[in-house]
Formats: structure tokens, sequence, C-alpha cells
């Protein structure tokens, strides 16, 4: 099936050249979303396609396996894998030709799995439809890049399906489903944006070490060039569709010549606020021993267990931890739309009702929530002007020409131009739509502010627009927030304290300052650690202190909450941690940590990173 | 149709015109003086006159089918099941073409005073299940209908008999309330025919008849095999009758012409012309009497004014009716409810003509003209939504204003029917025109439809009843005829002819005009031919 | 993924096929408004002895099993047609969503309980639910809407609910609940708007529905009742004449055709669909 | 196809349930519940209906006394919720009582009627579903092309046909004019397979007329949605052909709705083909049930409502079952 497509003459192993890809815009006017792209990988190369999302780099990718998605078509240029010109095969050829010649690592691998079907089955399904191999071989195959891939329990985790895998374990798994047909090219496309810092560090590493031994050709598309940064060896930047600036990754990260990317070099580099040490003042909202979750009454599955803090007038307390350790319950519990078990939560000293229902128009005003996704925060059937017009009119009983004029300036205020007032959400883009989500909130003119992921969903020049917007509202305003976030960067950004969840369970709470500082709790440590740096060969340094991917909560028998982190943590002390409540310990640096380890003991550990990754119970040596 | 819901009182119309006066009258006489009907069995028709074939299945279709078909001829109440009861059992007596009442299970009915009767019983004849016959079956099957727990149908004519009793293994005396020189007739009214003594579930259908039950299914078929020792010698012709109910009129006359039945009862006019266009079928047209009339309550408010009544009269476009409504198979009607082929209608009583002005006239000294009426029509009365739309049509060119209204079959009959001051009926054949004016005219009578109550009409009723001689009864029956025409609140515009379409494969079928399907005894009577 | 660069424009102008299928339905619509005063001839009124005549100069349409203009009886038959079809799926697609939404936003018993009661509604047959309730109130319009509304809510109120379910767990439905909104301005101010789209779909199907349940109603003699006459109830009365061929059956058949499938080549077609929530 | 989205939005929201078992308990306590309700319902219903069948049984000709006898014959005069528990307690113990109008009992009366509806259900049933499932399937693969808007067209086109307009037609061309098939559907015991075959091709094809395009249109609206999700794309990147795509991708996971689409339809099978009855004079349960509100007898319309009811919560009960099973998380935890 693959014939000569007589291009051959270039030194490339593939090869794009003035690829143009149009979608079908509503008024049925085709418009180009990837222009005149060309670029070439070397056998055994892994290129990286970097750019925001929009930016047509999916696009391009999926152009490689011949492929256009609903409403688009590659309308020109050529794409060569090998010998093979791509988009001059027939339907049948190109079956034959995807999975077998190039095959592709989709983002969520939680969606791109098929719900229905056991994993095995669905790894070999390319080597079997392709006439590769016979099923036996394809399966032990599977098994082997199982274990190659560092997934635990290779030889049975093929029977699972896939909701009964994590996140981080299912990218793995799509990876051996690409690879298991030795294909000339494998496209990733943002393999491991959707995972937690702490698991994308060894998922990138399963990666990497496979591509390493396999010499496989790879495109890595990703929005994050830190990320990209431990992997690709060249770098094609892409912006509106179009290739803006190629190199190696060292070039590019240490001179960069395009403003673009200098643009995105600095939204990811590390940036902060001064530090601001107002002088201690009774604390606008205190929460106390909040324990909160689903399901009923008696039957509940708690999300947070005895969580306590203060957010003091105008300063920020950043929330951070993974995917399930409840920050998102937390905010929802403040506001109101999850009553708590138990606990207190103080709003300027005097208990703030657990329900919604029962808080007066003062409390509901004083605390506002924005909510992660601006895509479905806002209402696609209503106009800007009235989604913000209502909380005006709720809370201020603003009408007609004033509310109007408000409004407007709220659009002022979060940087809009004020015609968007008559704009349907879905006209707007995500960063717009965020500051839309956020004047809506300012609307009420709060006095605490909780951001859930306000960011996270956003490209990274974006999201650091609205963090910078932020901290300007905040100062201008003198807002109080609750920033919860998964991304420690962000949080570093604009936060004065910290807290650190796990499982629930508030590992550690400090100063921004203090968080810099040894001693940390293993967590702190392990989350900062593997925020992934703009260096390359940050990946390889980094040395693993995972022991195992975490497996379900700790047994929380009559009243005793063992350490939630236990299972993954280092430093845990068999029959202890998983025993008995960790103390709580105020340390020198200020803040406080949830540890069985005195902050001797962590000190000293942390100071000398090293751990023994071989076997599996863990014993620290060195730094005796 | 009504049948299904309205029960009928059994019987047809009197001896027909063309049986010569003379002979009836001897008949009669003979009767009186002592002398018997001798049991002759049934006069072969005319055009039966070719050799009766023996064998072969029929299938034939009526109009009615519900969980209500009965096989007791007590709950009787529509064509299918009046068509069952004489495929299974014997009357005394059964009406033949003419409407004579000829002795059937009866060797002779006597009397000398048309009170006290002697019916003597043919013998030698058994039951399906090999029991005799005997003067104890006749006496239970009569007796049982003034049972009032029988809740029998004929419960009021069995009432005229007082005494029921058996003299003798083969013979029973019967003793009227009063006299009446009809009983012959009476006892062939298909409730009456006779059961086995004692029973209790007549689902097995046990009688004399010409067929044994081979299936009952209420609201779904029965099958009818021979009976072998059937007492008519060489009857019945057919082996096997499978007889059911088709509802819907279209499907029924589909199903005779796709030849999935050889015969359809109750067709509509509208069928016929199908049915005739198509090669091998045709329609068999029985004048039997059955009438849809304009009812209106003679003491309600506005119903209850003469005038309003007789505008409405004249308001009839019986032509119209009779051609757009039942397509010709209809004779025009003239407000009083004997029919032109009964012995005792008056032709001499003037027709009422279609006339707008004296319409017009009556209705302005009513005091009505212009006003309003709401006029209760149903399919349930055979044709009266159309004849509805008619006389609204008729009436608007006069500037008269009626509403219809029309309503479901499903309950017409309980909660409109005798209820709206304003509305139709549909009568079925009646026997004897006796029975018919004293079950719908009489100031007493119990489906005294109009409220219609006139002293010198009850007294000829009953005076005719005991009335022997032939002359003086019609002319107290012509009497009685124009009191209705002219003071009944009853417009009735035609008499409406029963129609079955059949193949013509079926040979031996004619009407007899107590009903549809030979006077529903038909099963007996035809045979098939190739 | 969202893009940092504008979606495109929700509202695309209208497709040749929602138009044609628009004129359609709004003359449909207008024969049921206009009809009697077009009718060459009164309701009911016998113009000619010759019943089932054919398509002729006098008789444009032909005419019925009475000798009754059949173009008449089809321009009034639009008025009995739409003017029950129409209200009864009105009622039916509102109280079917006005349910959906209270059981989704009001949650738990709620739910269950009318739930429950719609599944019970589902499980009777629908013709002899209908034949219960006329035999007993007769067959008055009123009655005839009412019915059919009744007998179609239930399959409004499935849809309506599981749309409303989804919706009211987003963010924007969450983000009113937090700012303190009561259930009824969160059903009407943010999950209505966003159900238009599935509710209209399915709308144009139980529109069919009922107009078809009118004309098995009148089969079993249900239905309106004459003089007056549905379409449906005119291809019934007059079905004796389709041995013939004649128009008086077909032409309302066709009727019932045209007029159905248009109104949901209509909806299916409208612009604005494709946006969130649509009816698959 | 609207009612699609409800059914897949139902198999989502299924996901957080508790294992197969309990639900499947769980499901069936609810039917028992809503049989109860409309053995109520029914009942209830039943009372509003004007006259009674003592009346329909004698008629106007009825004496007052007659009717009165009759009427305590029939414990017509004992309070209606007496009535209900009476019956209810009868229909607990498997007796189902007598017809009021002839006397049967309601089990044989409505037990080979019952018979005749199945034998009709399970024809249509055989030769629509398949039909209904490829069309739908196509019309899905082909989603937006020329053959998808005629599929559409021609759905909404039959579902607007009435009924018996089409069963007449039917019947004047094949039975009348051709002479291939009967008009009538009386099969008669013992019936060779080709006699049975003709009887019911006139029915069947009506019915299936009546339920195709719904259920055509559900299993296309479930399978878009399916086909729209990113695993199916993923297989597509694989190199999986268009027919395996439908086959072991989309399919499974649009099992679920399809199946409750396919039970709804089904549904309409036992109790609302009256219609189809009337004019092939089928002796079926939908028949039955109409003459007996029509005759007023009330124990067989509240006997054949209990059966429809029945049978569609049975139908609903075993598509969820299909749907839990279809669905790994709840087979799999």
């Amino acid at each position: 099936m693959a014939h000569d497509a007589g291009v051959s003459g270039s030194h490339w192993h593939v090869e794009v050249t003035d690829l143009l890809v149009t979608a079908q815009g509503p008024a049925g006017t085709p418009t180009p979303i990837v222009r005149d792209l060309s670029f070439g990988i070397a056998r055994g190369e892994v290129l990286a396609l970097i750019g925001e999302s929009g930016s047509g780099k999916t696009t391009a990718g999926l152009s490689l396996l011949g492929y256009a998605r609903p409403g688009c078509r590659i309308a020109g240029g050529c794409v060569r894998v090998g010998t093979t010109d791509v988009l001059a095969l027939r339907r049948s050829q190109l079956a034959d030709f995807r999975g077998a010649n190039v095959s592709y690592i989709a983002q969520s691998a939680a969606a791109a799995f098929n719900p229905a079907q056991r994993l095995l089955s669905q790894v070999i399904e390319p080597a079997l439809i392709h006439r590769l191999m016979p099923r036996r071989e394809a399966e032990e195959k599977a098994r082997e890049l199982f274990r190659a891939l560092a997934l635990p329990d290779p030889v049975r985790i093929g029977e699972r399906y896939p909701h009964q895998v994590s996140g981080g374990q299912l990218q793995r798994v799509m990876a051996a489903m690409a690879l298991i047909t030795d294909p000339e090219l494998v496209v990733l496309d943002e393999p491991s944006t959707a995972l937690d810092v702490t698991t994308q560090v060894e998922v990138l590493r399963a990666f990497k070490r496979v591509v390493r031994d396999l010499r496989t050709t790879a495109l890595y598309i990703s929005h994050d060039l830190a990320v990209v940064a431990q992997i690709a060896d060249r770098i094609v930047v892409m912006h509106d569709g179009a290739a803006q600036e190629t190199g190696t990754t060292g070039t590019i990260l240490d001179d960069a010549q395009h403003p673009y990317t200098r643009s995105l070099l600095a939204a990811a580099a590390p940036r902060g606020v001064p530090e601001t040490t107002d002088p201690p003042m009774p604390p606008l909202l205190e929460v106390t021993n909040l324990t909160a979750g689903y399901g009923h009454r008696r039957a509940l599955i708690p999300v947070l267990h005895g969580v306590s803090f203060t957010i003091a007038p105008g300063r920020v307390l950043g929330v951070i931890g993974e995917s399930g350790c409840g920050k998102s319950t937390l905010a929802r519990v403040v506001a109101g739309l999850l009553p708590q078990a138990s606990g207190q939560v103080l709003l300027d000293g005097q208990s703030l009702p657990a329900r919604v229902e029962e808080r007066t128009r003062d409390h509901l005003r004083a605390v506002q929530i924005v909510f992660q996704s601006a895509d479905t925060a806002l209402n696609p059937a209503r106009r800007i002007g009235p989604i913000l017009a209502r909380p005006l009119r709720f809370y201020h009983g603003m009408r007609g020409i004033t509310a109007r004029r408000r409004v407007a300036e709220l659009l002022d205020m979060v940087r809009l131009p004020r015609a968007v007032a008559d704009r349907f959400p879905d006209e707007l883009s995500g960063g717009q739509k965020q500051r839309i989500n956020l004047a809506r909130a300012l609307a009420a003119e709060p006095r605490l502010l909780l951001c859930d992921e306000v960011t996270s969903a956003l490209d990274t020049v974006v999201g650091a627009a609205v963090l910078d917007l932020l901290a300007e509202l905040r100062r201008e305003l003198g807002l109080a927030m609750m920033f919860i976030s998964h991304d420690l960067s962000t949080v570093r950004a604009i936060c004065d304290d910290i807290m650190i969840l796990y499982a629930g369970q508030r590992v550690e709470l400090g100063s921004r300052a203090a968080l810099r500082q040894l001693p940390r709790h293993p967590y702190t440590d392990l989350l900062l650690s593997s925020v992934p740096q703009l260096r390359p060969g940050w990946l390889d340094e980094v040395g693993s202190v995972h022991l195992r991917e975490a497996s379900g909560e700790p047994s929380l028998d009559d009243g005793v909450r063992p350490c939630a982190f236990f299972r993954r943590c280092a430093l845990r002390i068999e029959g202890v941690c998983d025993r008995a409540t960790p103390p709580l310990r105020h340390l020198s640096k200020g803040g406080m940590i949830l540890c069985h380890r005195d902050e001797a003991e962590l000190s000293r550990v942390e100071a000398c990173e090293t751990v023994d990754l071989a076997s599996d119970a863990p014993t620290i040596h060195g730094c005796e | 149709m009504s049948d299904d819901i309205l029960p009928t009182l059994p019987g047809g119309t009197a001896p027909s015109v063309d049986l010569p006066a003379a002979s009836r009258r001897s008949l009669l006489s003979m009767a009186m003086a002592g002398g018997l009907i001798t049991a002759g069995g049934l006069a072969l028709p005319a055009e039966a006159a070719t050799a009766p074939k023996r064998g072969g299945k029929l299938t034939v279709a009526g109009y009615a089918s519900s969980t209500k078909d009965t096989l007791d001829p007590a709950h009787a109440s529509n064509s299918t099941d009046y068509s069952r009861l004489f495929m299974f059992y014997n009357g005394l007596t059964v009406f033949d073409r003419h409407l004579n009442a000829l002795p059937d299970l009866a060797e002779s009915v006597e009397t000398k005073d048309a009170k006290n009767w002697v019916v003597k019983l043919r013998k030698g004849i058994t039951f399906h299940d090999g029991s005799p016959f005997t003067s104890a079956d006749v006496v239970f099957s009569l007796a049982r209908h003034k049972d009032p727990a029988t809740s029998s149908v004929v419960r009021p004519i069995a009432l005229q008999m007082q005494e029921i009793k058996a003299a003798g293994p083969h013979e029973v005396r019967i003793t009227l309330t009063g006299p009446n020189s009809e009983l012959p007739s009476l006892l062939a009214i298909y409730q009456m025919v006779i059961v086995k003594d004692g029973t209790k579930d007549f689902s097995k259908g046990i009688g004399t008849g010409p067929f044994v039950v081979k299936e009952f299914n209420p609201g779904v078929r029965s099958i009818a095999v021979r009976n072998p020792n059937y007492f008519h010698h060489g009857k019945p012709y057919l082996d096997e009758v499978t007889f059911f109910g088709i509802t819907d009129n279209a499907a029924r006359a589909n199903a005779l012409l796709s030849g999935d039945i050889d015969i359809a009862s109750g067709i509509t006019p509208l069928a016929t012309r199908q049915i005739k266009a198509a090669k091998g079928f045709a329609v068999l047209n029985t004048a039997a009497g059955n009438y849809t009339d304009l009812i209106m309550h003679l003491d309600a408010p506005m119903t209850g004014n003469p005038d309003f009544v007789l505008a409405m009269k004249y308001l009839q476009d019986r032509e119209r009716i009779r051609d757009s409504v039942f397509l010709g198979y209809a004779t025009i009607g003239n407000d009083q409810p004997i029919a032109p082929s009964n012995p005792y209608y008056d032709a001499s009583l003037p027709q009422r003509p279609l006339d707008l002005e004296k319409a017009k006239f009556h209705l302005k000294k009513a005091g009505m003209l212009g006003s309003k009426v709401r006029l209760v029509s149903s399919v349930a009365a055979t044709g009266s939504p159309d004849m509805a739309v008619i006389l609204q049509d008729t009436a608007r060119k006069i500037g008269f204003d009626i509403q219809i209204d029309r309503v479901p079959a499903n309950g017409y009959w309980s909660n409109y029917w005798l209820k709206a001051p304003f509305t139709y009926g549909n009568i079925n054949p009646r026997p004897t025109a006796n029975i018919l004016l004293t079950l719908f005219f009489q100031s007493t009578a119990p489906w005294n439809e109009s409220h219609f109550k006139n002293p010198t009409f009850d007294k000829l009723l009953i005076a005719s009843r005991a009335e022997t001689d032939l002359a003086k009864r019609k002319q107290m029956y012509a009497e009685m005829q124009k009191l209705i025409r002219d003071d009944a609140g009853i417009g009735i515009p035609v008499f409406i002819s029963d129609l079955d379409a059949y193949s013509t494969r079926v040979k031996g079928f004619y009407p007899i005009p107590t009903g549809d399907l030979m006077g529903f005894n038909f099963a007996q009577n035809v045979w098939v031919d190739g | 993924m969202n893009h940092d660069t504008p979606r495109g424009r929700r509202r695309a102008r209208p497709s040749p096929v929602a138009l044609a299928a628009g004129t359609v339905v709004v003359a449909c619509f207008a024969l049921a408004v206009f009809g009697p005063v077009l009718a060459p001839h009164a309701e009911g009124t016998i113009v000619s002895r010759n019943i089932f005549a054919p398509m002729s100069a006098a008789f444009p349409l032909g005419t019925d099993y009475l000798g009754r203009d059949m173009l008449s009886r089809v321009l009034y038959g639009a008025r009995f047609t739409i003017g029950v079809a129409l209200p009864a799926t009105l009622l039916a697609s509102g109280t079917g969503t006005l349910l959906g939404m209270l059981a989704a936003v009001r949650g738990r018993t709620l739910d269950a309980v009318l739930s429950r009661a719609m599944d019970t509604l589902i499980s009777l047959p629908t013709l002899i639910f209908s034949l219960v309730v006329v035999a007993a109130l007769g067959s008055s319009i009123t009655v005839l809407v009412l019915t059919a509304a009744v007998i179609y809510t239930p399959g409004s109120y499935r849809i309506a609910r599981s749309v409303a379910v989804d919706l009211s767990a987003t963010d924007f439905v969450k983000a009113a609940r937090a700012r303190g909104e009561g259930g009824l301005a969160i059903m009407l101010g943010e999950i209505l708007p966003n159900m238009v789209m599935p509710v209209l779909t399915d709308f144009g199907l139980r529109f069919v529905f009922i107009v078809l349940l009118l004309s098995s109603l009148s089969f079993l003699g249900l239905g309106i009742q004459p003089p007056y006459s549905d379409w449906g109830g005119m291809v019934r009365e007059n079905i004796e004449g389709l041995s013939a061929g004649a128009p008086a059956v077909i032409v309302p058949a066709v009727a019932i055709a045209i007029l159905t499938v248009s109104v949901n080549l209509l909806i299916d077609n409208l612009p604005g669909r494709g946006s969130r929530h649509r009816g698959a | 196809m609207a009612d699609a989205i409800a059914l897949l939005a139902a198999g989502r929201r299924r996901f957080a349930a508790p294992p197969l078992a309990v639900l499947v308990l769980r499901r069936i306590a609810v039917s028992l519940l809503l049989l109860f309700a409309v053995s109520v319902l029914v009942f209830a219903g039943t009372e509003m209906l004007p006259g009674d069948v003592a009346q329909m049984i004698l008629g106007q000709g009825a004496t007052p006394q007659a009717l009165a006898g009759l009427r305590a014959a029939l414990h017509l005069n004992e309070p209606a919720w007496l009535r209900y528990l009476h019956w209810l307690w009868g229909l607990l113990h498997g007796n189902a009582g007598h017809s009021l109008v002839n006397g049967m009992s309601i089990a044989t009366l409505v037990g080979r009627r019952l018979v005749n509806s199945l034998w009709l259900a399970l024809f249509t049933t055989v030769v629509t579903v398949p039909l209904a499932l490829t069309v739908g399937i196509t019309a899905a693969i082909w989603r937006g092309t020329a053959y998808d808007r005629v599929v559409n067209m021609l759905t909404i086109a039959t579902v607007s046909v009435p009924e018996f307009l089409f069963a007449t037609v039917a019947v004047l061309i094949f039975a009348v004019r051709l002479r291939w098939l009967p008009a009538l559907s009386l099969v008669m015991r013992g019936a060779s397979f080709a006699e049975l075959l003709r009887a019911y091709a006139l029915p069947v094809a009506t019915l299936s007329l009546a339920i195709f395009a719904q259920m055509a249109r559900m299993t296309r609206a479930a399978l878009v949605n399916t086909l729209s999700s990113s695993y199916v794309e993923m297989a597509v990147l694989k190199g999986v052909r268009p027919v395996r795509l439908v086959l072991r991708h989309a399919l499974p996971n649009a099992l679920g709705p399809v199946a409750n689409a396919v039970a709804l339809s089904l549904s309409f099978l036992l109790g609302g083909v009256v219609i189809v009855e009337t004019v092939f004079s089928y002796p079926g349960l939908a028949k039955l049930m109409v003459d007996a509100v029509s005759t007023r007898d009330m124990p067989l319309v509240q006997a054949c409502a209990m059966i429809f009811c029945t049978a569609y919560l049975l139908l609903v009960l075993v598509a969820d079952i299909i749907a839990l099973l279809a669905n790994p998380r709840l087979r799999h935890r």
C-alpha cells in the first residue's frame, strides 16, 4: 500500500510542506486553521509542535495521519511519512496506513478509550486489524510495553476496563497502544496535560524512556515549554496556524528570536508579586476543623477532613493539591453550595449559615465564587450584558441605565471592550469568558473572592494575563481571595499564604516565603520537585520520589485518621504513618505541617534529595 | 348499527301482502275453529327450485361482535346472536318468507278463544346431547323468560303467558293474560327458541337445531357443524358454518371481495357499489321495516310545541335522505312506524311532503323562527348523523338554525336515547305491528320515545289484539297510524333496508323480512354451489 | 480545549429547506384561521347528489360520501386539525417541560414522584386511555385537547427532565445558586433558555403523534364529531371511497402528510440548531 | 428522536449507581409500585364511565327491579373501594374473577387473546426491529448525507400516515385486487406456516409502519451520539474500518439507549393495535379491552389494563438491564 511518493530525496524521515487545512466557517466560507506549515522530522528524532490552543497544532498533528476533524479539510500541501505520500492515499489505503505507519496518542486517555472494552483488546487492536501479528504475540508484546512503561501489574492490567485505571496509567496504556505496531511515527497530542504534576513526571519519564529505547520518531504536541524542553530535540513554535520559529530545543529556550516565542517564555517563567507583610488583622474568613463530603448524613463520603485556616482582609490564600484533593469542595463549602458535615465557617467572626438558602444577601454578596471553566460558567443562551446586569440587580437593585453604565465599568475593569456586552458567551474567547466570569463576581462588590482554578483551563499567556488582572484588582479593590489551583507556579504568582491539601487533609500551611525554605512536608516537597522547569535535562536530574501509584484512601477507623500520604511517602514509617493520626507541627520557618517525622528529621533528609528507588520498602541512607 | 346495544324485541312485519287475505282468514278461522296448522315444514322459495346441494363449508360475517356474544336465548340482543340461536336451537314455530308462523318443534298450535292455547309437540326429536325433547323443555324455556332473575330481553312479552304447563310429555297448555290471536308469531320470536330443561351453562348451545357447537368464543367466532340427526329431513345442507362479527364496515365488505368470507351482513349502502361492481357477488335487500326516527319530546319546552313538531316533519327531505344517505336502499316513510310492506299499512293516508312554506309558517306560529335548537345524533342510530346534516341544511334555507351535537355510539343508548328531548332513535323490525305499537307508542310503553300519550290510541291498540276480523283490524290500525303521523313527536323519513352482500356461490339465500341474513335463519336454508 | 480566538457566530441564516417548510407551515396555519372565509361552501352543506365525485371545475377536490364539497371540507378541516393538535401539543410540551425542570431542579422526592406518575401514564395504552376518557366525558374539543395533552405529557417530561438534569449540573446554574437565586429564577432565567432546541424537536414529533391520535380516535368514533371533522376524520369517514380512488380520501391524507412533514423539517432545520444541548 | 437524549442522559447518570443486582431489584420494586398505581388508576377510570354493566346487559327494556336484581347479583351495589379490594385480593391470588357480561372466567377470555396478541407482536418485532436498526445505524453512519436526509423525511412521512388508511389500502391492493393475501387474519389452529405468513403479512406490515420510524430515528440519535465521541475518533486513527467501527466501537456503547428505544416502540404492540385488530378482525387483547369498555365489563377492562401495563414495565425493565449490562462500570467495580 505504501506507494512511493518520489520525494525521498530529502533527508527527512517525515516531511510536511506547505500544509493548508481549512475549516468550514459558519458563513459557509472555508477559513484556514493551518497555513503553509512546513517542517521535517529526522528518523528517531522527537520534534515538538508548541503553541497555544487554537494555534492549529493538533490539526497539524492529525494531518500526519491524513485525518481532518469533521468540518475541516486538508486543502493543500504535502505530507510524507517514510515513502508514503499521505494526502494521496485513498480511503481504504488510509485505513491501512493509520495505526500501522503512524499512530496517535490523544490528550485525554479517559475519553479516548472505549468504556465498553477491556484495555488489552483495545491495545492490540491496531496490530490485529493490520494483520501484523497473531493475537497471542500481540498480547505478549502489549505486556512488554506495559512493563517498559512502568505500569503496575503489567500482566493483568490489560484485563481491566478504562474506568478501573487511573489517568496516569491510562495515558501510558495508550502509549502502549500507539507503539504496538512499531509505527514509523507517533503523534503525541498533549499527552500529559490532563495529569497532575506528580503523575506527569512519571508519564513523561516513561515516554522518554521508550522513545529513546525504541528510537521512535515522534511529533510531540504541547503548549507547555517546560515539558517540551525535557523531551524534544527540536521545537516548532506555532501561532495562528503558522510556524513562527523553528530551532533546536536549546536555541529556542536560550535565544528565541520571534516575539511570540519570547512571550511564551515570559509567561512560563515563574513570577511573583512583592511580599506583603501588612499588620496582623482580625481574619475576614475563618474556617475551623472543617469536614465535608458527599452522600447522606450517615453514609458520608468525606472529601475534607478537619481543615482549618484563616484569610485576613486583602490577603490571598493559595490552595493547591492534586485533582480530587478536595480543594474545589472547600470552595463550594465556603460558598454555601455544599453544607459541611462538621466544623465552622466564620465571616467577620460570625458563623456563616451552611446552606446558601439560609444566608443573607450581605453574606452572599460578600463571598463570591469564580468557577474553573468559563465555558460552562456562563449561560450560553444569554448575552453578556444581562449576565453581568443580573447580580447588579440582584444585590444592588440596579436597573436600566445605571445598570448599563455599571456593566460598562465592569467591562473596563476586566479590560474588555464595552461592545462585548451584547455578544453571546460562545462568541467570546476562553480568556474573554474568564474575564466576564470574573466581572460577574466583581459586580457583587464582594470582600472575598473564591477563585477555583480560574487559569487552569487557559493557555499560559492568557492565563498569565488573567493572573495579572487578578493581582491588580486585588491591589485596587483590596479584595481578599482564596485562590485554588493545582499549579504551584500560578499560586506562587499571587498568593501571600499557601495551603497544601492532600486527600482532604491540610498537610501544610505557611507563607509563600516559608514554603520556599526547608523543611517541608514530604508531599509539598514532592509537589515542588515535580513542577517541570525550563531546563532541558531537568527530567533526568529530578530523582523520582515516587514509590507507588496512590491506590485508595487510608482506612478511617474510629476517629484515627492516619496520614493520607503515607502510601506514596518516601519518608513514611511503617506501622506509624498508617496507624496513628499525624501530629500538627509548627515549624521554625513559620507555618505548620501534618507529619509524624519531626522538623529535624525532615530537614536532614530533604537536604540531600536521595531516595533509593530500587527497593520497594524505602530506606533513607546517606546523610548519616 | 343499533343492535349491539339496543335490545331488540323480536319479530317481523305481519303476513306480507302477496298472501291472499282470504287464505289468511281461512287459516286463522280454521285455527279458531279448532282446526290445526299441520307441520308442513318450510315452503321452498321459487328461486330456490334448483335442487339444494349437500356439503360444503360457509364463512359468514355479521356486523356485531363482542364478549357480549351469547348462546343464551334470553340475552340474545343482536343480529349475530339471533343467527347463532337459529343454528343451534329451534322455536315452537318459525317464520317463513311471508312471515307465516309455521309449526317447527310444535306439531300444532291450537286455540278456540285466542286466550287458551294448546301446543302439540313433535315426537322423537333429540337434543344435541342425545336426550329426548319433551314438554318439560318447552315449559322451562318459555317460563324462564318470566323470571326476573333471568333478566330476559323478552320478559314483557313472556309475561302475556299467564300459565305455561305440560299436559303429558308432548303437549303444553298456554293461558294468556288476555286474548291475543298472534301467539304463533310470538312463539316464532328468536328468543323463544327451546333449550334443554334446567340448562344453566348455555355456552355449549345444547339445542335441537340444525347445527352442533364445535367452537364458541365470544367476541371471536363460532364454528357450527352439521347435526346428523336433525329432525328436518335433508337439512341442513352445509357441513360447517364459521360465523363471526367484523365491526368495521369497510373491512367487512373487503373481506367478502377478497374471498375470505361468503356472506357479509349489514353492509353499508356505499359498499353496495363496490360489491355490485365486482364479479361473482350480489346484494340481498331485505325491507324489514327498520327505521331511524327523529324524536321530539312532547313534554319538553321547545320540542313540546306542536307547531315545532309539524315544522320538523315538513322539513324532512325524504327523497334526499333516501338517495344520499341510503343510496336508494330505503322506502319513503310517512312519520308513522308501519312500513308499506305491512298489510296494515294505510296507503290512503296522505304522504307528508317536504314543504318549506308550511314549515316556516309553523315555526313563525311557534315564534321560533331565527332561534336555535340542539339536535343530538350518533352513528349508533343508523344514518342519523347524515340525516341530521340534511335536516340542518334544509332548515338553514328558511333561516332556522339547528345545531348538530353528534355523540359517540358508545353509551348512546343509555345516555341520550330517551333522555335528550331532540334526538334520533333506531327501531328494529318487530314480528307484528301490534308488538311494535305496544312497545313504542302505548302511553305506558317502556320505549315511548316522544312521550306520546293518547287514550284513543291506547284503546284501539288493546281492542285490535282481540279483534279477529281482518278488515276491522285494518281500520283500527289505519286510525292509529293517522294519530301517530299527526300527533306523535316522531319523524320517520324513510324505512331502511337491511343489506347483505354474498358470493354468488351461495344459493337459496332469500329475504325473510324479520331482519338480515334471511331473518337470521340462513344457516339451515342456504347451500353452496361450486 | 478552548480557543483564544472567538468562536463562530451561533446564528447562521436559515436554510432554504427551513424557509420552504416554514412557508408551508404558515400557510397551513393561515388556512386554520381563514379557511372558513375561503371555503366556497358552508360546513356540511350537501352540494351534489354525486358522492365521491372526482376532481372537477365545480368541485376542485371532488365531493365526499354525502356529496359535500371536499375543498370546503379540507379548508374547514385545517381548523379542527391544527386547532386541536396545536393547543394539545403546546399543553403537553409546556407541562412536560415545566414538570421536567421542576423534577430536575427540586430533585429527590418530587423527581421520584413525578417520574413514577409519568411512567404510570405512559404504561397505559393511549387509544384505550382516550376511549375511557371520551366515553366518560364526551368528545368535546376541550376533552380531546386535554386527553391528547395528558397522553403526550410524559414523553416531553422525560426529555425535558433529562436535559434539565444535565443543565442544572452546569457551573452557570451553580453560580446562580451561589448568588442566592431562587428556584424559579434559576429555572426560567438559566435553565429554560437552554432547553429550547430539544423541546422544540420533541414538539415536532408530538405534533405528528397528536394529529395521528385524532384520526385514530375518529376511527373509534371518538374524534371530532360531524358535520365538523379534522383531516384524519375525513380520511376515516370517506374510507369507503378508497376503492373508487375518490379524492375525498386521498386529499386529507396528503394534507396531513404535508403539514406534519413540513413542521418537522422546519424544526430540524431551524437556524441556531447545533448550539449545545441540541435534540440529538 | 429527542426521546433518545433522555435515554442517553439517563444512561450517563447511571454511572454513579450501585451494583447491578441492587439496581435491578430496585427497578422491579418500582415496577410493582407502578402496577399498583395503575390498578388504582384503571379502577378509578372505569368508575367514571356512565352507565353500568347491568344497563348494558338488560338494555332499556330492563325494569328497575330487574336492574336492581342483576346489580345485586354482580355486587355492583358495594362501595367502589370494597369492590377494588375484592378484585385486588383476587388478583393477588391469581384469580382475575369472571366477566360480568358473559360469566366466563377472565383467565380463559384473556388467555387466548393474549396468545394471539403476543404472536402478532412477535412477528412484528422480528420484522421491524432488524429493519429499523439497520436503517437507523446506516443513517447514523452516513449522517448529513442525502441518504440521511431522505431517511429523516421518510420516517416522518410514514409516521404521519393514519394506520387504518395504510391498512385499507393494503387490503384493497393485496387482498381485493390481487387476491394474494387474506383481508382477515383469523388464523385457524393448526394452520401451516405458509398460511400463517399470509395471514400475518398485512397486519404486521401495518404495525411495522407504525413503529418503524420512531425506532429508526431513536437508534440513529443514540448512535450519532456515540459516533461523535473521541474514542470513536481514536478508533478511526487506529485504522479501524467503518463496519468494525460501528459494530465494535459505537454500537456497544449505544446499546442502552437503543434498547430503550426499541422497548418503547414495542410496548405499543400490545395495547396500541386496536385499529389493526379491528380492520383485520384479529382476535387480540386490545380489541377485547375496547369491547370490555363499551360493555362496561370492568373486571375484563382491569385485567387487560394490568396486562398492558405489566408488559410495558417488563419491556422497560429488560431494556434497562441490557443498558446496565452494556455498561462495564456497573458490571465491574
